[in-house]
């Protein structure tokens, strides 16, 4: 059964705004060029899902006012330090903050994958991260005495956003070890994905791969995206573009040098968006 | 030989809590405990798996981002590294934010794992390079993962060691609180006394310095450790080992 | 860090008697090989678990007075009928049996994977399945009014047996799309594996092959042999022995004839006892 | 043209139960259901997917064993095929054993995933070729998976529709039993009846006819649909179709 092939900008007008958005983290496989997509149709309200943190990514989207609600264990650009817009937008209570940790997400969208209504996880009790959880509940578990435990609901994205070294017509995308992008396509409702390259053949079709391989299935749209990660780089593939990254947060750290840094990179016709 | 510097102390004291183990994990963007589990493996005859969080060369994780708790859950990790924004004298530890939680005056990145990791991990070393009345607080401003929880809940991990730039604390885990275990050489205890926020307990009798590590050990960590570390952490190894990465 | 590395009898003595021992089925990768070592020495009162199905090899287990309980969503030799020895042991009571449903097994094999106490599941309400399950309970969804669900207890093996087409000196296993491999490995207590041929070099240092991979972490001992699935086949390997299946089957059909099926392939001294 | 035979029947009737679904899973060692999703799957522009569950080689899985349940659960799998020792009036089906539990005079493989496929995928299609007194009961001795639910159990899926060797039974949910929907040619309701452990209920009217596949169906079976089931069950499609594989 063959994929749907979009365009960037049909791929990012396929994500509604108010979507639950999941994303993976910085150093796993992030399509930027989607999020750049994402900027330039202006998406309104999106509630953010690290899997388990958020990066640049994120940062770029609150920056941009696509963002209502972040849903994650952090925010972080490692040794680029605290995420500017993240941090302005919170200091400034104009996102709404769900703090959690990775295990927590992870496990709730395992309970999406499965079907199960909710899911317990050990940790947690006595924690503010808990107590600022409404979502959350401590109950019992049932074949100990007097053993109180945290109950998460299921997570589940309406859309999981994630970016692939290569795809192939029929949807399917290697991942690799970075398999918290396939727990994020299982578990989410759709799922758009950007590759560096749609292959000729099967991917399934080499064991070696398959192992490795989201299954088409679980894939609502494909766009072919060279460099779809940067200014990010990809594990096995090209590196961060540093430079570029240093001047982001540079320019990030006011609203000013936020939006120079919008202009210049997004909103402006790029080559992107003649795709 | 080159003096001893302050971060092979460190290294040393860290290390000497982690003979023994069979797996130790260890953050990303964490040298010195990197470079004291490397020096506990190198010690360890081949018994010692040390793992690196979210960095995608140093782990040996096939099963996505899940896995490394998982392994915790099992019961498969002895030992994990902790930091804080905040560490108070309950062992509290905050890496969220400062002031109110909906609208904060500093806001960190979050809580990563140490909201699980810190109730399953049966020895969580803390670790604070800045000793200051600033980060060791009498009461942390948000509780990402609790010091001690109450007898009911389950809790085969925690607080083992807090170790800073000035000393080293061990913990009692009976009366919910740190002791000093050694201070530093160059440090004192009226300093600590000055530059700590939370209230901690004294050991019997004289307050011992921390070990300075012997010959053999400097050379591990001078010559082996320097070299594997410098390839996670080349910028630290440079400046600390005055060693370059080959990579 | 190397792995430990056994001899095939080796491994079956480190698999104690009355041990919970997880097993795959017939069409993932078996270890037959070490099936054989455990009814050479002559194990007793093993828990089976199927994961989440058993065959030739729980049979001739079964057969061989190796096994007290079976825990199990099916025995089932496929094309090969029902399977003689368990049908034998069933009707005699001499087994106790633990029927489950095959997703059931994956979830509570899940549940020990995560270090969690129980995982709840859908389904299963007013089957007899749960009716005869004393372990499993039924209770709340906390986060919905009256809308009851299956509790299951984590389910952790004591031993995970194995078979895979490589694995490599460190103990790292590739089992590629055959995962429920890699679930046993995570949720048992100890994991020991056959496989076909020890490989130079890190199966972890090639990013397709990791995918696919079983860390060392898990796996307490591994024993290269050479069509170890045998009769069985392997998958992208070498195929099922149809005669010497057949043969088994129709032996199997009385004592006598497992007894003689016994003598020959087992019971006596082989070449795979002097490995 | 050669004669309609028995099996192209029940392929035609199947298939035309899954027209419009996008997933279609079918269990191993099930030739007519294979066939019918495949004829399904023909004739859906490419909108369908099939999915044969236990075989290595025809799925398109790759996260184990629990993978198939999981998308079941997830939504993703909207018809499934099941097949039962006993199936009751009321739709339950027994895969485990006849006479007591714990020793019993007849013991089957096992429920599989029945016991959960049953009540999460929308469209369970019974299909069991033998119809005779001894299968088709009043009551099962052990209840794998039950029919009907509780109105407080979740149950998205149910039982859709029954198709023997001699007829096809529609479901009716409100009162939760079968009801004759039509018979196969050459045979009658009396010997229905005869053979019939349990009770049915009849539509109004007259009893109609199953469908005979016409000739555009017919081709696409005996083309397309025969060359791809040979590859999966080649003893099949020989001995039905005379189609030999080319594997």
């Amino acid at each position: 059964m063959l994929a749907t092939q979009l365009t960037i900008d049909q791929l990012a007008s396929r994500i509604p705004d108010g979507a639950k958005l999941a994303l993976p983290p910085d150093y796993a496989y992030c399509s930027l060029i989607a999020a750049r997509a994402l900027m330039r149709r202006k998406a309104k309200n999106l509630h953010l899902v690290g899997v388990p943190s958020l990066g640049f990514q994120a940062d770029m989207l609150i920056g941009a006012g696509c963002v209502d609600i972040v849903e994650t264990a952090a925010v972080t650009l490692s040794e680029y330090g605290l995420a500017p817009r993240f941090t302005a937008a919170i200091k400034g209570a104009k996102i709404k903050m769900m703090d959690a940790t990775c295990p927590a997400i992870h496990a709730a969208l395992q309970a999406s994958e499965k079907g199960i209504p909710f899911i317990p996880l050990r940790g947690l009790i006595g924690s503010d991260i808990l107590a600022h959880r409404e979502d959350w509940k401590v109950g019992k578990n049932p074949f100990a005495e007097n053993d109180p435990i945290v109950y998460l609901p299921a997570l589940k994205p309406d859309v999981a956003l994630i970016h692939a070294p290569v795809g192939d017509k029929y949807g399917n995308v290697w991942v690799g070890v970075r398999r918290e992008q396939m727990l994020m396509a299982h578990a989410a409702s759709e799922t758009f994905v950007t590759v560096e390259e749609i292959v000729d053949g099967n991917l399934m079709d080499d064991l070696k791969m398959k192992a490795g391989t989201i299954p088409g299935l679980y894939i609502s749209g494909i766009t072919e995206s060279d460099k779809g990660a940067w200014p990010l780089g990809i594990p096995g593939g090209y590196n961060a573009d540093h430079e570029h990254l240093r001047r982001y947060v540079d320019l990030a750290q006011t609203d000013e040098g936020f939006q120079q840094y919008m202009d210049e990179f997004i909103t402006e016709a790029s080559s992107e968006a003649a795709e | 030989m080159k003096a001893v510097v302050p971060e092979e102390i460190l290294i040393n004291a860290i290390a000497a809590n982690l003979d023994g183990l069979k797996h130790v994990a260890v953050g990303a963007s964490s040298p010195i405990p990197g470079a004291a589990a490397l020096l506990a493996r190198s010690r360890s005859q081949g018994r010692m798996r040390v793992s690196i969080l979210g960095s995608e060369d140093n782990n040996f994780f096939s099963d996505g981002g899940k896995e490394i708790f998982d392994v915790a859950g099992q019961g498969r990790m002895d030992a994990f590294f902790l930091s804080g924004a905040q560490i108070d004298g309950k062992a509290n530890v905050n890496l969220v934010s400062v002031g109110e939680y909906q609208q904060p005056k500093a806001r960190f990145p979050g809580s990563f794992g140490s909201g699980y990791l810190y109730f399953v991990v049966p020895r969580v070393i803390l670790f604070r390079l800045e000793h200051t009345p600033r980060t060791l607080v009498e009461e942390v401003d948000f509780i990402s993962a609790p010091g001690f929880s109450d007898a009911n809940v389950y809790r085969p991990g925690g607080p083992h060691k807090l170790i800073t730039d000035r000393c080293l604390f061990d913990v009692d885990k009976k009366r919910k609180c740190f002791r000093l275990e050694s201070i530093h050489p160059g440090h004192s205890v009226d300093e600590i006394h000055e530059q700590t926020g939370f209230k901690f307990d004294l050991p019997e009798g004289e307050i011992p310095e921390t070990s300075t590590p012997n010959t053999d050990i400097l050379s591990i960590i001078r010559g082996e450790v320097a070299s594997e570390i410098s390839e996670i952490y080349p910028a630290f190894a440079a400046r600390v080992f005055g060693v370059n990465s080959t990579v």
